[in-house]
C-alpha cells in the first residue's frame, strides 16, 4: 500500500520534471508499429527521411510551446514559416546563392520571425487582447505580406542550402547533427531563469505580478522565441523543399498545437517541456505513415489518421492527469 | 464596503467610455460607419436588397455563431473548432437524405440535428468526463470529421437542396424577408430567453464564472457542459442545412471556413474567450460588422495580397474594442 | 509483368479529388486483360507540404515503382523526387505541374484551360463589356497559371474591361458571396470568368439577382451544374479539367515502366518536363449531350475523360 | 523621519470607493498593526504600498522622498514586499522556485543554479522546520501542499526578498496555533534587525500579541493609530466599527449553554476517506456541533465529504434513520444538506455575477423551477439577504463590487431561500469582520433553535468554544476526544489538540 503511494509519487515528481514521458513511450510504440508494418521505414535512411520532413514542424512546435507556458497561443506560426520561407529564399534568389548570402539571408529570417513575434507579444500582451482571436488576426496579416514578398509558389533556393539540409557530414546525415543541435539548446533553455518565469506566468498573471516580475515583457519574449523558432522551421522546410511557397505553413499551425498537447504541455499554462513537443511532432507524422503502411484504403485513411491522433491525444492527457493526481 | 451616492472624480469623465465599452454599441456603430464607407466607395453597396443578402449570409454564420457563443460562455477555455466539420457533415448528410425532394426535408432536418447532436455529445464527454481540454478534443473531432466525409461520400448519389429549402433561404418568405432571416432573428430570441430569463441561463454563466462553486451549489456541471457542446453541434448542423439551401448543392469543404469566422464573431460582439459573462445579441452584430467587412473588401480592388493586409489590420484594430482583458495593475 | 504504383493526393478537400483516385484504380485494373497485373498503393488524406513530402518518403520506403502525385506544390519536391529517382523510380505529377526535372507532369495545360473559356467568353461577348473574375487560393500555382490564361485572352480585346478579381479559394459558397458583393458594386458587368469549383456558386448569385439571362459567365463541370445550366439554359462554357488526368497519367507510367519510349519527349510548359492532354469543352452546343452522359451519376460527379490504355499508346514508339 | 509616510491615499472602482482617505505613518523597526472591518481598505492600502494597485490620489514618501510606483516590481527595488492576501504562489512550480522567484540565483552563464536556490530556500524553510508539516521539500510542488502550507510558503517567499519594509495582509488566516507563534518569533527578530513591518489580522487576540503600534481603518478612511500601551480591546473595537457600541461587547456574548438535544437527525458511523479514519458521530436537531483540533487533521475532509463533494470509502451514514451515500453536492442538497466553505474565492463566489445570481442556484435546484424572471426571484432573494443585514446597492450589482465579507453574506444567502435540514460550516468567518461574525453566529444559533442541525468548523478557538453546544477534537483524521458541558474548555481543547498530535 505504502509502496504503491510512493512509486506514484515518485512518478509524478518524475513526470514534473519530464513531462514527455508519456509522448516518448507514445514515439516508442509509433516506431515500433511502423517497423513492424514496413521494415524498411527503420533504415537509416528511411529515419533520415521522417527527420528531414518533420523537423520543421518540430521547430514550429517547440517555439508554439514557449508560448504555451504562459497560457498564450499563437495561431500565426504557420505564417510566420510561410513568411520567412519566402523571404530568405527571394533575398538568396535576388542576391546569389554566395555562402554569405545564404548567411545574410538566414540572419534576414531569424530578425522577421522575431519581428512577427514582437508583433504578436504587442499585440496579445501589450495590448491585452486575446490571444486566439490576436494571432489569427495578424496570421491573416502575415499571410498578406507573404503573399506580396512571392504572389506564386516556385522560386527554388540556392542549391548549397538545401545540399547542406539533405547531405551528411562525417557519413552522418546533416539533420541528426541539427536534432542534437536542437536537443542541447532546449536542455539549455530548460535552465534559463525565463523559462521559470513564462511558467510561473503561465501559472497565474497577476500572482507573477505581484511577485515582482514583467508579466507583459516576460509574455512578449515568449511570442519572440515562437517567432525565432518558427523561422528555424522556415529554415528546415526550405531545406527540405529548395523552394518558396507563400502558403506553405498555412496548414502547420493547428498541427504545432496538437503536437504541443502530445508532448505534455499544459495548453492551460505552466507545466510542460519544449522536448515533449517535438516528441509530438514526430508522433502526427508518424501516425500518418502508420496509416499508410497498415495498407488502410484511401477513403478511410484520413479518418484513420483524424481518430488514431484524436485518441493518442486524449490518452496523452489522461495520462499526464492520471500520474500527476 | 462604501458605495458612493455622490460623484467620484473618476466617475463622470468615464461615462463616455462606459458607452464605449458595449460592445452592442459599438458593433452598431461600426456597422453604420462600414455601410456609409461601402457606400461611398461604389454606390448601391448599402441599398436595401444588398444589406439583406448580407444579413442571410450573416445568419449563417450568426447560426453557427450561436453554439459557439454557448460553449465559449460555459468557459473552462470553452471553445469548438469542430463547427465547421460539423456544418460540412450537415450540408452533406442533407444534401444525400433531401435528394433535391421537399419531402424529405424533415427526414433531412432530423438527421443532420440527430448527427451533430451526436457530435456534440462525444465532444462534450470528452471535455467533460475524460477532462480533455475543449480545444484539443475539438480540434481531434474536426481532423475525425473531415475524414469521415470523405468515407460518407463514397458513391452516394445526389446533394440537391430541396426546393423549398432553398426558397426558404434566399426568396422571400414573409414581410418580404426571406425565412433564414426570420430564423435567425428566432435563434436571437431563443438565445436571449435562454440565457436571461431560465434557471438554465443562470447556470451556464455560473459554471462559465466559477465553476466549482457552482458544482457546490448543485448545479449539474458536466451535464451543462455536455449539453452546450452538444448544442453547438446541433446549431451548426442546422447552420449546414441552412447553407446547402443557400448553395443549393452540397460539397466537400462547405464547412471549412467557419471554424474561426464564428469565434471572432462572438469575440467582437463581446463575449470574451474566458467565458461567463456576454450573450448573443451582440454575437449576431458580431457575426454582420464580420461579413460585411469581408464584403467590403471583395469589392476593393487592391489585390489579395493588400485584402489580407487591410483585413488582419481591421481586425486587430477592431479587437481593441473587444473583450480586451484588464490590466494587472489594478 | 507486375508493377507497384503509388498514388498521392494531399489534399481530400473536394469530391473531384476522390474521384481522380477511383479513376486511376479502376484504369489499373484494366491492365489485367493485358496480362499487366498492377498494385496500387494510395495515400489520400488532408497533409501539408511536409506531410505529402512524407507521402512520397513512404513510397520510396516500401519500394515502389512509379509514383503519381497531384502535389500540394510545384517546387517543394525537387529534393525528394531527386532521391526518388536515384531509387529508380518513376514519378510522374498531374494536376499540377512540378518543377522538378526527375519528374515529368502528365495532365492538361492550365493557362490553356483558362484561356479556352476565357477565348469562349471574348466571343460571346462580341469582345467587348465589362468583366469580373473569381479566382482560387491567391499563391496557388494552378491559380496563377489560369490567371495568366484568361489575362492573355483579355489582353487581346481593348475593349473589354477586367474590373475586378476576387479570391474565393475554390469554395462554393465563398464563390457565391463574392458574386453578390461584385454585383451590388458592378451592377452591369457582362461577363463573368469564374473557376470551377466556384462558378456554380457565382451562377447561383447570378439567378438570385436576376441576372441570369443577361450576363454570360463560365461555368463548370460537376453534373448538378451541368443539369442547372441545361434547365435554365445558361449562358456558359466550360473547359474541363477531368478528373481522368490521373488515370491518364497511370496509364502512360505504365507504358514508361515497360521500357517504352514516348514519340516526343514531353517538353512543353515552363518546367520543360510536361505532355499535355486534350482539354475537352463544353458550351451551348453540346451541353445537352454532356448532361445525357451523365445521367444516373451522382450530382457532385465531374464529366471526365483519360486516355485509354489503347490512346496512351498512340503516345509512345 | 518616518520610514513611510501615506497621506490621504484613494482608489476607486468606478462607483465603489475601496480607499477614501488612507494615511499611514510606518517607522523603523516597529510592527504596525492595520485594522478594520471586511471592505475597510486595508488590502487596497496594502498593495498601493507595493505598487500593485495605482491610486487615484494622495501622497506616498519614502524615508522622506516622494515617491511614484510604477509597479511591484519598482517597489521590490525600494525595499517593499506584500505578502498577499490571496497568495501569488505558482502552483506548478516548486517551494524554492517559489520563494527564489523575484530573483532565480544564476551561474555564470545565466542558467539557474539549482544548488544555490535550493540553499536559500532551505535557509527559510528551516525557519519553520518545527511546524510545516509533511511534505515540504524544496522541490516540492506547491500545487501538492495544503492551504496553510501555502500560506507558509507565501511567507517564506515575503520573508526571502529581505525587503526592509514587509506587509503581510492576513498571513494567518489559514494557520494554527503552532504555526502563529513561529511565525510571529520571526516577526519578534526581523523587528529588532530594524525591519519595519505591516500586519493584518482580524484575530484580536493575535493582534495583541504582535502589535507595537495599532491603525484602524473604516469604510476607506484612517481613523485612529495608536500605540500598543495606549489601546485596548474596546477601544479598537469602537474605532474600527464608529458609533455602535453595543458591538463591542461581542467577546463576552458567549453563547447560553444549550440543553442537550436528543432527536438526533444524522448519525455516522465509521466514515473513512481521503484524509478521514474511521470518524462517528450523531448530531441532533437543533444543535450546533463544533469540529476542533489543529489545521487540516480531517475537519474541513469531514464536511466536504458529508456534503458529496469528496469520496466516502467506507461507513455508514444514516439521515433520519435512512441510509444515504452522499455521491456529489447536487444529490446532498436534495437530501437536505448545505455547505458553506471559508474559500469563498474557489466554492462561493460565482464570479463576476450579479448578487441575483448568486443567489438563486438552491432555489434552482429544490424548487425545480426553469423560469428566471427577475421581479420572481427578487421576491425570494432579498429577505434571505435581509436576515444577513448584507449590504448591496441592487440586486443586479455584480457581486465583485462587495467586500469579502458581504460576498460570503450572499453565499450564505443562497441556503436561506430553501432552508435545508442540515447545516456545515466549513470555517466560514474566515477573513470576515467582526461584526459580521456577530451577526452570522446569531443567525445559525436562530436557526438552530429553530430545528436546523448545524456542523460547524473554525479555525478560530475562541470562535468554536463560544458557539458550539458540543466538539469533536480531530487528530490526524479521527475523533480523539468529545468535549461537552464543563469538560467545553480552551484548555481540555488545546490539550486534546495538541496531545495527540504527531
Ligand atoms: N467527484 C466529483 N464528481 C463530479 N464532479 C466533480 C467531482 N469533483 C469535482 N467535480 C466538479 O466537476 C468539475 C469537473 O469534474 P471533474 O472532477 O471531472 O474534473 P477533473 O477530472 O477533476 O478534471 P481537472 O481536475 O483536471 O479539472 C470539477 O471542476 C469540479 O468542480
Ligand atoms: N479590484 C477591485 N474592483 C472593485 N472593487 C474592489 C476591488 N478591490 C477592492 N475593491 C473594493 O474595495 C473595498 C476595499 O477592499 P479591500 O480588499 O481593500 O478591503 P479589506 O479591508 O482588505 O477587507 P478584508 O478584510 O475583507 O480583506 C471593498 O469594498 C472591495 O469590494
Ligand atoms: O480543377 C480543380 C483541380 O485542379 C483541383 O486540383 O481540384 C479541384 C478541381 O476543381
Ligand atoms: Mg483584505
Ligand atoms: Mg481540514
Amino acid at each position: 500500500m505504502t509502496k504503491a503511494i510512493s512509486f506514484k509519487s515518485r512518478m509524478a515528481t518524475l513526470l514534473r520534471r519530464f513531462p514527455f514521458i508519456p509522448a516518448l513511450g507514445m514515439l516508442m510504440l509509433l516506431f515500433i508499429l511502423n517497423g513492424i508494418a514496413e521494415p524498411n521505414s527503420m533504415t537509416v535512411r528511411a529515419l533520415k527521411g521522417v527527420a528531414s520532413t518533420y523537423l520543421a514542424l518540430v521547430f514550429l512546435s517547440v517555439g508554439q510551446t514557449f508560448v504555451v507556458y504562459t497560457a498564450d497561443i499563437d495561431l500565426s506560426v504557420g505564417a510566420i514559416l510561410s513568411l520567412v520561407n519566402v523571404s530568405i529564399v527571394v533575398i538568396m534568389s535576388q542576391f546569389g546563392g554566395e555562402p554569405y548570402v545564404v548567411l545574410l539571408a538566414l540572419g534576414a529570417g531569424i530578425a522577421i520571425g522575431a519581428l512577427c513575434g514582437l508583433m504578436n507579444g504587442i499585440v496579445v500582451s501589450g495590448l491585452r487582447m486575446q490571444a486566439i482571436v490576436a494571432t489569427f488576426a495578424t496570421s491573416i496579416l502575415i499571410s498578406g505580406i507573404a503573399l506580396w514578398v512571392l504572389p506564386v509558389a516556385g522560386m527554388p533556393a540556392p542549391s548549397l542550402f538545401w545540399k547542406v539540409y539533405g547531405g551528411r557530414s562525417y557519413g552522418i546525415p546533416n539533420v541528426f547533427f541539427f536534432i542534437a543541435i536542437l536537443i542541447a539548446l532546449l536542455a539549455i533553455m530548460a535552465k534559463t531563469g525565463l523559462v521559470t518565469k513564462l511558467l510561473a506566468v503561465g501559472n497565474g498573471q497577476l500572482s507573477a505580478y505581484q511577485s515582482g516580475l514583467s508579466v507583459t515583457r516576460i509574455r512578449i519574449y515568449g511570442y519572440i522565441i515562437c517567432g525565432i523558432f518558427a523561422a528555424l522551421a522556415a529554415f528546415c522546410i526550405t531545406g527540405d523543399t529548395a523552394s518558396g511557397d507563400p502558403l506553405v505553413g498555412g496548414a502547420m499551425t493547428l498541427s504545432s498545437v496538437a503536437a504541443v498537447v502530445l508532448g505534455g504541455t499544459a495548453l492551460s499554462g505552466g507545466i510542460g517541456s519544449a522536448f515533449g513537443s517535438a516528441i509530438g511532432a514526430i508522433i502526427i507524422g508518424l501516425i500518418s505513415s502508420l496509416v499508410f503502411y497498415a495498407g488502410v484504403p484511401s477513403q478511410w485513411q484520413n479518418l484513420a489518421q483524424g481518430a488514431t491522433i484524436l485518441v493518442v491525444l486524449m490518452l496523452g492527457v489522461l495520462a499526464s492527469k492520471r500520474i500527476n493526481q | 464596503m462604501t458605495i458612493m451616492q455622490h460623484s467620484n472624480p473618476q466617475e463622470s469623465r468615464s461615462a463616455l467610455f462606459v458607452y464605449l465599452k458595449n460592445p452592442l454599441l459599438v458593433a452598431f456603430i461600426l456597422i453604420v460607419l462600414l455601410l456609409t464607407a461601402g457606400e461611398a466607395l461604389s454606390p448601391g453597396f448599402a441599398s436595401m436588397e444588398q444589406i439583406l443578402r448580407l444579413l442571410i449570409v450573416a445568419a449563417l454564420l450568426g447560426i453557427v455563431a450561436a453554439g459557439q457563443n454557448l460553449v465559449i460562455l460555459g468557459g473552462r477555455e470553452g471553445i469548438d473548432l469542430s463547427v465547421g466539420g460539423v456544418v460540412s457533415l450537415s450540408a452533406v448528410l442533407a444534401g444525400n437524405v433531401m435528394d433535391g425532394s421537399n419531402a424529405n426535408i424533415i427526414a433531412a432536418i432530423l438527421v443532420c440535428l440527430a448527427a451533430g447532436g451526436l457530435v456534440g455529445l462525444i465532444n462534450g464527454v470528452g471535455v467533460t468526463i475524460f477532462g480533455i481540454p475543449p480545444l484539443v478534443m475539438t480540434l481531434g473531432m474536426l481532423g475525425v470529421l473531415q475524414g469521415l466525409l470523405v468515407v460518407i461520400r463514397q458513391g452516394i448519389p445526389s446533394g440537391l437542396a430541396a426546393p423549398a429549402l432553398a426558397n426558404f433561404v434566399s426568396k422571400p418568405f414573409l414581410f418580404n424577408l426571406p425565412g433564414i432571416i426570420w430564423l435567425w432573428a428566432a435563434v436571437g430570441l431563443l438565445m436571449a430567453f435562454l440565457l436571461m430569463r431560465t434557471s438554465l441561463g443562470h447556470k451556464i454563466y455560473a459554471i462559465g464564472s466559477n465553476e466549482n462553486a457552482a458544482y457546490m451549489a448543485g448545479v449539474p456541471v458536466r451535464l451543462i457542459r455536455i449539453m452546450l457542446f452538444a448544442l453547438s453541434s446541433m446549431f451548426a448542423a442546422l447552420a449546414g442545412i441552412c447553407i446547402l439551401g443557400y448553395s443549393g448543392t452540397s460539397f466537400a469543404n462547405v464547412g471549412d471556413s467557419y471554424m474561426l469566422s464564428s469565434i471572432i464573431a462572438v469575440v467582437l460582439g463581446g463575449t470574451p474567450l474566458s467565458g461567463g459573462k456576454g450573450g448573443y445579441t451582440g454575437t449576431m452584430a458580431g457575426a454582420f460588422l464580420l461579413i460585411l467587412m469581408q464584403s467590403i473588401l471583395t469589392t476593393l480592388s487592391i489585390g489579395e495580397s493588400g485584402r489580407q493586409v487591410v483585413f488582419g489590420l481591421t481586425l486587430l484594430v477592431l479587437l481593441l474594442f473587444y473583450g480586451r482583458s484588464k490590466a494587472l495593475r489594478g | 509483368e507486375d508493377f507497384t504504383i503509388g498514388l498521392s493526393n494531399g489534399w481530400v478537400g473536394s469530391e473531384w479529388r476522390t474521384q481522380m483516385i477511383e479513376e486511376a484504380q479502376a484504369a489499373a485494373e484494366k491492365w489485367k486483360d493485358k496480362g499487366v497485373d498492377i498494385k496500387v498503393v494510395v495515400q489520400s488524406a488532408n497533409v501539408d507540404v511536409p506531410g505529402q513530402i512524407a507521402h512520397v518518403r513512404n513510397f520510396i520506403n516500401q519500394g515502389v515503382d512509379a509514383i503519381i502525385i497531384n502535389p500540394n506544390s510545384p517546387t517543394a519536391f525537387d529534393p525528394v523526387f531527386a532521391q526518388a529517382k536515384e531509387d529508380g523510380i518513376l514519378v510522374i505529377s498531374t494536376d499540377a505541374e512540378v518543377s522538378s526535372e526527375d519528374a515529368i507532369y502528365v495532365g492538361i495545360d492550365q493557362t490553356n484551360w483558362a484561356a479556352l473559356s476565357a477565348q469562349w467568353l471574348a466571343d460571346t461577348l462580341e469582345g467587348s463589356g465589362q468583366v469580373v473574375a473569381i479566382n482560387g487560393v491567391a499563391g496557388h500555382p494552378a491559380n496563377e497559371m489560369r490567371i495568366a490564361g484568361y489575362t492573355s485572352v483579355f489582353d487581346q480585346y481593348p475593349d473589354i474591361k477586367v474590373v475586378n478579381e476576387v479570391n474565393a479559394n475554390w469554395d462554393q459558397a465563398q464563390g457565391q458571396q463574392a458574386m453578390q458583393n461584385l454585383l451590388a458594386t458592378y451592377p452591369d458587368i457582362d461577363g463573368v470568368w469564374v473557376q470551377d469549383g466556384m462558378a456554380a456558386g457565382a451562377w447561383r448569385s447570378l439567378m438570385d439577382a436576376g441576372k441570369a439571362g443577361e450576363v454570360a459567365a463560365t461555368g463548370e463541370i460537376r453534373k448538378d451544374f451541368i443539369d442547372l445550366w441545361v434547365k435554365n439554359d445558361f449562358t456558359s462554357g466550360a473547359s474541363v479539367n477531368p478528373p481522368g488526368v490521373m488515370a491518364s497519367a497511370l496509364n502512360v507510367a505504365v507504358f514508361m515502366l515497360k521500357g517504352r519510349e514516348l514519340k516526343e519527349p514531353a517538353s512543353a510548359g515552363q518546367y520543360k518536363n510536361a505532355m499535355y492532354l486534350p482539354i475537352p469543352f463544353i458550351d451551348g452546343d453540346n451541353v445537352e449531350t454532356v448532361a445525357k452522359e451523365l445521367e444516373g451519376k451522382p450530382g457532385f460527379y465531374s464529366y471526365t475523360s483519360a486516355l485509354s490504355i489503347d490512346e496512351a499508346e498512340a503516345y509512345f514508339k | 523621519m518616518s520610514r513611510l509616510k501615506l497621506q490621504q491615499i484613494c482608489k476607486y472602482y468606478g462607483a465603489t470607493t475601496a480607499l477614501a482617505s488612507g494615511d499611514l505613518l510606518l517607522e523603523r523597526g516597529e510592527i504596525h498593526v492595520l485594522i478594520g472591518a471586511n471592505g475597510s481598505g486595508k488590502s487596497t492600502l496594502c498593495k498601493v504600498i507595493a505598487g500593485s494597485v495605482r491610486p487615484d490620489g494622495g501622497t506616498f514618501e519614502l524615508n522622506g522622498k516622494p515617491v511614484m510606483l510604477f509597479g511591484p516590481q519598482a517597489a521590490r527595488e525600494m525595499g517593499i514586499c506584500l505578502f498577499y492576501q490571496e497568495l501569488s504562489l505558482a502552483n506548478s512550480l516548486s517551494i524554492a522556485q517559489n520563494i527564489n522567484l523575484y530573483h532565480l540565483p544564476t551561474h555564470a552563464g545565466g542558467l539557474i543554479d539549482d544548488a544555490e536556490l535550493n540553499k536559500r530556500a532551505e535557509h527559510y524553510i528551516s525557519k519553520f522546520e518545527t511546524v510545516i508539516g509533511e511534505g515540504f521539500t524544496p522541490d516540492a510542488p506547491v500545487a501538492k501542499l495544503r492551504p496553510d502550507q501555502k500560506q507558509l510558503v507565501e511567507i517564506m517567499k515575503t520573508l526571502a526578498s529581505e525587503a526592509e519594509i514587509l506587509i503581510f495582509d492576513e498571513p494567518t488566516s489559514a494557520l494554527d496555533r503552532s504555526q502563529v507563534e513561529c511565525f510571529f518569533s520571526i516577526l519578534r527578530e526581523l523587528k529588532e534587525e530594524g525591519r519595519s513591518i505591516i500586519f493584518i489580522s482580524h484575530r484580536m487576540d493575535e493582534i495583541f500579541d504582535i502589535a507595537d503600534r495599532i491603525t484602524v481603518i473604516r469604510d476607506g478612511t484612517t481613523v485612529s493609530s495608536r500605540l500598543i500601551e495606549e489601546t485596548d480591546h474596546s477601544t479598537v473595537i469602537r474605532d474600527m466599527i464608529g458609533e455602535q457600541p453595543e458591538a463591542a461587547a461581542l467577546e463576552a456574548s458567549l453563547a447560553p449553554q444549550a440543553e442537550k438535544k436528543t432527536e438526533s437527525c444524522l448519525v455516522a458511523e465509521g466514515l473513512s476517506g481521503a484524509h478521514i479514519r474511521n470518524v462517528g458521530f450523531s448530531l441532533a436537531k437543533g444543535e450546533i456541533l463544533g469540529l476542533g483540533g489543529l489545521h487540516g487533521q480531517g475537519q474541513s475532509t469531514l464536511l466536504r465529504t458529508l456534503f458529496g463533494a469528496e469520496k466516502l470509502q467506507s461507513g455508514t451514514l444514516l439521515l433520519n434513520g435512512e441510509a444515504v451515500h452522499p455521491t456529489n453536492p447536487r444529490a446532498a442538497i436534495k437530501n437536505g444538506f448545505s455547505y458553506v466553505s471559508g474559500d469563498r474565492v474557489r466554492d462561493g463566489v460565482i464570479t463576476g455575477r450579479s448578487i441575483m445570481e448568486n443567489v438563486s442556484p438552491i432555489h434552482f435546484l429544490k424548487d425545480k423551477t426553469f423560469l428566471a424572471f427577475p421581479s420572481v426571484l427578487a421576491r425570494i432573494i432579498e429577505p434571505a439577504l435581509g436576515a444577513l443585514n448584507t449590504k448591496y446597492s441592487s440586486l443586479g450589482a455584480s457581486i465583485s463590487s462587495l467586500s469579502g465579507g458581504n460576498q460570503q453574506k450572499v453565499v450564505i444567502a443562497r441556503w436561506l431561500t430553501n432552508p435545508p435540514d442540515i447545516l456545515l460550516l466549513d470555517d466560514p468567518t474566515k477573513g470576515i469582520d467582526l461584526s459580521a461574525k456577530s451577526e452570522l453566529f446569531a443567525l445559525v444559533r436562530k436557526l438552530a433553535d429553530e430545528g436546523m442541525a448545524i456542523i460547524l468548523y473554525s479555525s478560530e478557538d475562541g470562535e468554536l468554544l463560544a458557539h458550539s453546544d458540543r466538539i469533536l477534537v480531530f487528530n490526524n483524521g479521527s475523533v480523539s476526544r468529545e468535549l461537552l458541558g464543563e469538560d467545553k474548555t480552551r484548555f481540555n481543547l488545546y490539550e486534546a489538540a495538541y496531545s495527540g498530535a504527531q
